[in-house]
């Protein structure tokens, strides 16, 4: 049987067991480094119990993980989709074992999920667009796009907020564009060599879509001497991205504060657990499911040379990194001289 | 060289053949006649096993006729070559180590019921035949070849190639490991089957062997026939001449200097 | 060497009346253990030793949680393996000749997206559905065995290169990023939906009938043509044994194993497991009981030796490619109805590997000659118990890497210790 | 059997004065020629058709794209094939055994970890790092190979659970998502700077003189002894054609090639290129001249005769595992030093797959028995070629993947059919 | 039985050796002694060559004594018993195909100068050895011992035992593949190794031979030991009636009947 809806049997919060599976530990350092302290943390405050599990980007692990989740008795399963087709199913399966979900970070179209939390992915891509086009300024340039895993659903939507930004300025032409498979750093490299290549280095800027395939990029760069002077973009304000943006090497990143996120998440879990409305700041529409899902969305923040120095600490408040850990070695200096202290 | 006994059942005419830079082959020629026993004798190296896998099929040759029945064939295979009618007991015996002493004696000619294999006949088959070469020591037929004796695997090989109805059949030293009893089957086995009217080749460097049961005798030298004569007319000694020097008397290749390979 | 009808180790040539039927009887079936014990002794463990290490990792995950055990886990056990058991089945037939096939996971993905655009886009029924899918699967099955055959390519480069390639098909008709969805009632049904209780109760009276009705009509046979056979008594213990776990299983199954039974109802055998066991008994008969099995084990022990015994060893490679392939098409479509979807990426992780590792622990040989389609099996429910017990334990991933990788080593230890002694018998 | 030193294919006994010496050699040379056209034809190739798999493919991407023949891109495909050219000819050690390391790529990925926190936590100078990898490495080869030997495991299955376990070690010491920065001027410079243009020739000049002696003073030596040897000429010519090889590289990779050579000069042989060489000069000697690497071949080629010949084969399998994760240790730093920084995910995606592809390409067995260092980098020019080439023509995804398929079956096709005969000449 | 022709050079005594069901070796006593050819005869599967492979340790014993030059040793491997001077023909040869000649002969025991092979002085050793042994047809000892012919793969073989200055030469059907002038010369061989004081062991089922060479003969029945006697004391006949019956007049096992394997 299923869809036999999604009315919770739960009671209080005390008995309440919140399950929530997180997509991978490739796409971005946030799910083990951000998301799940800030989850236990929120979630042992509120007093429930709780589950984390990562699928290591493997949509049959997170079927399984959702299954032996739903045996263990959760009474609320957030996920992290791979994709819309399979988070799906899952919401089906818990659907048919009465268990209600949620939507964490990526929305499941033709999905059942009771509440939607999530930064916008499009609009990410807008940033790293934007972003691009301040540091090369005005002048005509020939960018090149190194997107992420063609797999991956996310790295469509950035690209395609990416392009929707850039396509406007008829100044910029694209010399290249490729997908790095499974936004793998070293392939990335080789990727981004060729196209430099095949450009005979004729290349101004470069849209990347995370920190990590933007490190590669400058890596090349590094080895041809245009490190610095060819803007890179990136996204997820790792350590190296942080680190390559004082060096002058990277132009900005994309900072999607987890702590956020968790927190909203935890709210709305305990909330649909104890048989609540969740607060939502709206709805999206689900294309596929054609309903509205109650939502809360949240801003991605740009930081760029100009603004790390008041950035940074949210970005270290958010636990993944500290002080130390940016501001090592050679880079201590660049941290003083932007304004940047422990 | 004395008037053939009827026509040829296999004929091969001017085979050559060479591995790389190495002539192993050179202008051979090689009849089998129904109802006796050719001998084929030579040194070690002479090319007898390679001439007995290009008749099998095994090797291609470089040029040279093949004839079988009086008409010329078209070998590509071993599988052509079985569909003649030809049986060959290979020098290095080839079996499958993993499978059984019945899978491997009746293997690619496995007996059905249906489609579904009748191992219970086979192996019925496959106890008569080895009973009747003397095997003692078989403990059973299920046992796999890689664990027999050297003389049990030549057996399983042997028993493998006459367990058909064949018109001609090959044995490539077929006795070097058997034993006293064994040999005994396995050359009494070889007289009978010519007395069938088979046509029988058999491979040996026992001279003992070799006068006991053939009627022909072909020598190769350096892979030239130095001799292809009915057994009679010949002795112990000038066969060894012909296989140790190429020639004896009148009988022989005439410049053994210039042969090599 | 004697006549083979009163066989070495017993066989009831002896009838010394009724009334000592049972002492022979049992005596004969002490004979039979104690050979039993001397072969395992010299080496020929059959998949005893896989299923030794999944009883090891079975007590050990029991140990360590207590959901463990449930049914509705077991439930999910047998629902996460189905997949990599079809798939480590097929590669069975490519190991077998000592081949191997790294593109057989993503081949699995591409015709599953093949089904699902059938469907989705045409319309076709699950059946049509999927038989395109097996198809397309036999047809790359087919290039693979022609390039390995015929042009002699080592079928690791040419798997390699069908492993890339295949990645293609998915990505260019689903498009990047997407994916689609698997939601036929049927074939979706094979993961979510059980047997009805009553028709798994009947399917399971049948298969132990069957079982029993061969079994002795083969004893008798063998009795009659006076060959080597077991005891009486001893094949009347084996079929009480799978009569034993059949019915104890379906038994389980059929309780309710919700885990808020109130609420919900899941009972019945998971579809699947019909699946893979009809598979699985077919191609067991395919491998003993014809001529083809028997000539895959000849090429694969000594493929010149086949090919002087007139086979057809080139047809016989090809035949395995794409009983291969076919096979991983069905996988393809289990995996599929697993997760309610076919994206890009489906079955171009370490799938592959994993089946691959799962027909070697449970006895398969890389080399070629040795491996059985229940080899297939037992490995492939060992490699699914892993992911099954750590899930429940909930450690971050670093340590379920390490962890994963430890288990499998010990899993496969139990395996090779105990099947060591073949090789220090020697040749 | 004629007396060894006037061999069949000739050799200069008959000096019937000066004059006449070219003509002889002249006519010499033509017979080896022969031979070796002969040679070829009966199916031992060595690695001509790889070079020729490559030859063709730089023909088409020529064709294709203007750029790919430049120095510059030149430059690249020598940087970008070095990780992969080690790592496969540390596996040609264990292919030759008839086994397999699927863990080699990720024991790269984590020696590299520990080479760069080495670096960077304790500020170890880049060789004392350099040496904590691949002595990391070679520990984990030494567990590998314990487990195979000793317990008798298949490799596949230790190296799969090692494959597992070994991302645990990156993720752990760097973290999810992390990366640690490899920013040491030399380990670094591997990949971005070139050897000074002076000192390369020197180099260059070295080896083509050290080649020469070694020919000449091998030659003469068996000519005293009166062995088989090939006629001088033929050795002058071998000598000239790497002469003018090594020469002409140097040459060409000695003029400026950064694409905007105005701004900016990059000229000189890029500093992995003679670390690829030394590798390479190095375990040829080993596996051709040393006892070590004789026993190598014989374990791989039948390990019961080489246990009977009293070779402790366990022993040598245990190295052979050593070498090849140590290999994959440097191979891992020279990756590391490609991207600048290591990551959990590095050594983990289908390296390991390609590496092994470049050696069987390059002209190693699977089975064991056949294999040498240069497969290894002739192959890895392969397999680093076609994404050096497909880069440059910047197509869609799913059109990389088939063309890299396509292109690997191309490479491989070439090779095999060149190498066909050697089946067809039997046995 | 007789005096013994002082002590032995090599014994096992009350060996036994299982694969698992099935009983090979019963409570074998075996000796080779100085300066003597020993032959070991046996039906096939009577266990001559798992006798040979306990005494080479590629296989081990289930129970029994090893003893050498008097003294007992524990023997684990092959290793240590080419230790003790102790060198073995296979029948199934143990070749490496994908070697060459003079690689298979020196395995194991590669000549070197400092770290590096000297392949030059190998190559002669080789060659003075290979035509020493009658072979004429060897192109080059370069060649891959794939490539050779039955006969050929045996002179190397053999070549490759003779080559060390040993004690012990165990010969495992030596001559079965080989030709007239090369079977002369392994016999030949075989004498003369004895002459020199070594302890030699010829397997073979040519009586022939056997009665030519042997000072002993040592004859297995089902992996027992019917017989232990001086070849002067022993006929052609009653060595084949104790190799197929087990026993011949007051010689041989005592209860026939109950010998199974
Ligand atoms: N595949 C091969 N490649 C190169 N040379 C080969 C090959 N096969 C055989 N030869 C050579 O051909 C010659 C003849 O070999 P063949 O096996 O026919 O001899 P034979 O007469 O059967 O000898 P024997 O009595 O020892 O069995 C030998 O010198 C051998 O080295
Ligand atoms: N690995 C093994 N496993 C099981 N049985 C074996 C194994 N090796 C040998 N046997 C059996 O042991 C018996 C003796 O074999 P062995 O090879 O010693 O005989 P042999 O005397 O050398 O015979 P031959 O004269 O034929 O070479 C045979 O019956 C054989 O089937
Ligand atoms: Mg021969
Ligand atoms: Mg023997």
């Amino acid at each position: 049987g299923d869809d036999s809806g999604k009315g919770g049997d739960g009671g209080d919060a005390s008995k309440a067991k919140v399950g929530v599976i997180l997509p991978d530990t490739e796409s971005s350092v946030r799910w083990e480094a951000a998301d799940r302290p800030a989850l236990e943390a929120a979630f042992k405050k509120a007093g429930v119990e709780y589950d984390i599990q990562n699928t290591e980007g493997d949509a049959e692990k997170m079927t399984a993980l959702a299954e032996s989740m739903i045996g263990d008795g959760v009474t609320v399963l957030a996920i992290v989709n791979l994709d819309s087709a399979s988070g799906a199913a899952i919401q089906e399966k818990a659907a048919a074992a009465g268990v209600p979900t949620i939507d964490y970070d990526r929305l499941t179209l033709g999905g059942s999920a009771s509440a939607y939390i999530s930064y916008d992915n499009v609009a990410v891509g807008e940033l790293q667009g934007e972003g691009l086009q301040k540091c090369l300024g005005d002048k005509a340039a020939n960018i090149v796009y190194l997107n992420g895993s063609p797999t991956d659903n996310n790295a469509t939507l950035f690209a395609e907020g990416a392009h929707k930004v850039l396509d406007a300025n008829s100044k910029l032409k694209v010399v290249g564009e490729q997908a790095v498979p499974d936004w793998d750093n070293e392939q990335a490299a080789k990727i981004f060599q060729q196209l430099y290549t095949a450009a005979d280095g004729k290349v101004d800027g470069v849209l990347a879509a995370n920190d990590g395939l933007g490190g590669a990029a400058i890596s090349v760069l590094e080895g041809a001497g245009q490190a610095g002077k060819v803007p890179v973009t990136g996204q997820d304000a790792t350590v190296e991205g942080l680190q390559n943006i004082l060096a002058g090497t990277q132009c900005m990143t994309v900072f999607k504060s987890s702590v956020g996120e968790a927190n909203a998440l935890a709210e709305a879990a305990i909330a649909i657990a104890s048989g609540k409305d969740a607060a939502t700041t709206g709805t999206v529409k689900d294309t596929e499911g054609g309903r509205d899902v109650p939502s809360v969305i949240l801003e991605p923040v740009a930081i760029s040379k100009d603004n790390i120095a008041e950035e940074i600490g949210k970005v270290f408040a958010d636990g993944s990194m500290t002080y130390d850990d940016v501001c090592t070695g050679k880079f201590e200096k660049l941290c003083t001289d932007a304004g940047i202290t422990p | 060289m004395t008037a053939e006994p009827g026509a040829p059942l296999l004929e091969l005419r001017k085979v050559n053949k060479s591995f790389g830079v190495v002539h192993v082959l050179h202008d051979v020629d090689f009849a089998v006649y129904p109802g006796q026993v050719t001998a084929l004798v030579g040194d070690n190296g002479a090319g007898k096993s390679t001439l007995v896998k290009v008749i099998a099929g095994i090797y291609g040759r470089d040029s040279g006729d093949y004839h079988f029945e009086g008409a010329p064939v078209a070998v590509h295979g071993p599988r052509d070559v079985s569909a003649l009618g030809v049986e060959i007991v290979y020098q290095d015996l080839a079996l499958c180590d993993n499978l059984d002493i019945v899978d491997n004696m009746f293997l690619g000619r496995e007996k059905r019921k249906g489609i579904v294999l009748d191992d219970e006949t086979m192996e019925t088959m496959a106890w008569e035949t080895l009973t009747s070469l003397s095997v003692r020591t078989v403990k059973s037929v299920r046992q796999s070849v890689a664990s027999l004796s050297g003389g049990q695997r030549q057996t399983v090989a042997i028993a493998k190639a006459v367990l058909w109805n064949s018109k001609v059949v090959l044995l490539d030293e077929p006795t070097a490991a058997l034993g006293v009893a064994q040999t005994r089957q396995v050359l009494d086995l070889v007289r009978r089957l010519a007395d069938r009217g088979l046509g029988v080749v058999l491979i040996s460097h026992n001279m003992n062997d070799v006068f006991e049961v053939a009627d022909r005798i072909t020598a190769l030298y350096l892979g030239r026939v130095a001799a292809d004569v009915p057994a009679k007319d010949l002795t112990h000694n000038q066969v060894v001449e012909l296989i140790t020097a190429g020639r004896s008397g009148d009988l022989g290749i005439r410049d053994v200097a210039a042969a090599t390979i | 060497m004697n006549k083979p009808a009163p066989s070495a180790d017993g066989g009831d040539s002896s009838p010394t009346g009724r009334s000592s039927w049972g002492s022979e009887q049992a005596r004969l079936v002490r004979g039979e253990l104690a050979a039993y014990g001397n072969r395992l002794r010299g080496g020929d463990m059959g998949s005893l030793p896989a299923v030794l290490g999944l009883v090891v990792l079975f007590a050990v995950f029991a140990s360590l949680h207590d959901r463990f055990l449930t049914t509705y886990n077991m439930a999910n056990l047998v629902i996460q393996a189905a997949s990599i058991c079809v798939l480590a089945m097929g590669l069975v037939f490519v190991l077998l000749l000592g081949e191997i096939d790294l593109s057989a996971g993503v081949a699995g993905g591409a015709c599953a997206t093949i089904t699902a655009l059938a469907m989705i886009d045409h319309g076709w029924t699950w059946w049509a559905a999927t038989l395109a899918g097996i198809t397309v699967g036999a047809l790359i099955g087919l290039a693979i065995g022609l390039l390995v055959a015929y042009l002699g390519i080592p079928s690791f480069v040419v798997t390699l290169a069908f492993f890339l390639a295949l990645q293609a098909v998915p990505l260019k008709l689903i498009g990047a990023g997407g994916s689609l969805r698997f939601n036929d009632e049927v074939l979706r049904g094979l993961s979510i939906k059980n047997v009805p209780v009553t028709a798994g109760w009947i399917v399971a009276l049948v298969i132990v009938l069957a079982f029993a009705a061969l079994s002795l009509w083969r004893h008798t046979s063998r009795v009659r043509k006076e060959l080597t056979h077991k005891p009486l008594l001893l094949v009347i213990l084996q079929i009480a044994v799978l009569a034993a776990i059949v019915l104890g299983l379906t038994a389980l199954l059929s309780r309710n194993r919700a885990p808020n039974p109130l609420v919900f109802n899941i009972s019945g055998i998971p579809w699947v497991a019909p699946v893979v066991i009809a598979l699985l008994v077919f191609w067991t008969f395919v491998l003993t009981r014809t001529r083809f099995g028997r000539h895959l084990y000849a090429v694969g022990g000594n493929a010149e030796a086949a090919r002087r015994a007139g086979i057809n060893v080139n047809r016989m490679k090809i035949a395995a490619f794409v009983i291969c392939s076919g096979m991983a098409a069905i996988s393809g479509i289990l995996a599929a109805s697993y997760t309610g979807k076919v994206s890009p990426g489906s079955g171009g992780g370490n799938e592959l590997l994993y089946a691959v590792g799962a027909a070697v622990i449970g006895g398969t040989s890389l080399f070629g000659g040795r491996g059985r389609a229940i080899d297939a099996v037992v490995g492939g429910l060992v490699i699914a118990t892993i992911p099954n017990g750590l899930g429940l334990l909930n450690q971050a991933s670093y340590i379920n890497f390490l962890v994963t990788g430890g288990v499998l080593l010990l899993a496969a230890s139990v395996d090779a210790v105990s099947r060591r002694r073949r090789s220090s018998a020697g040749v």
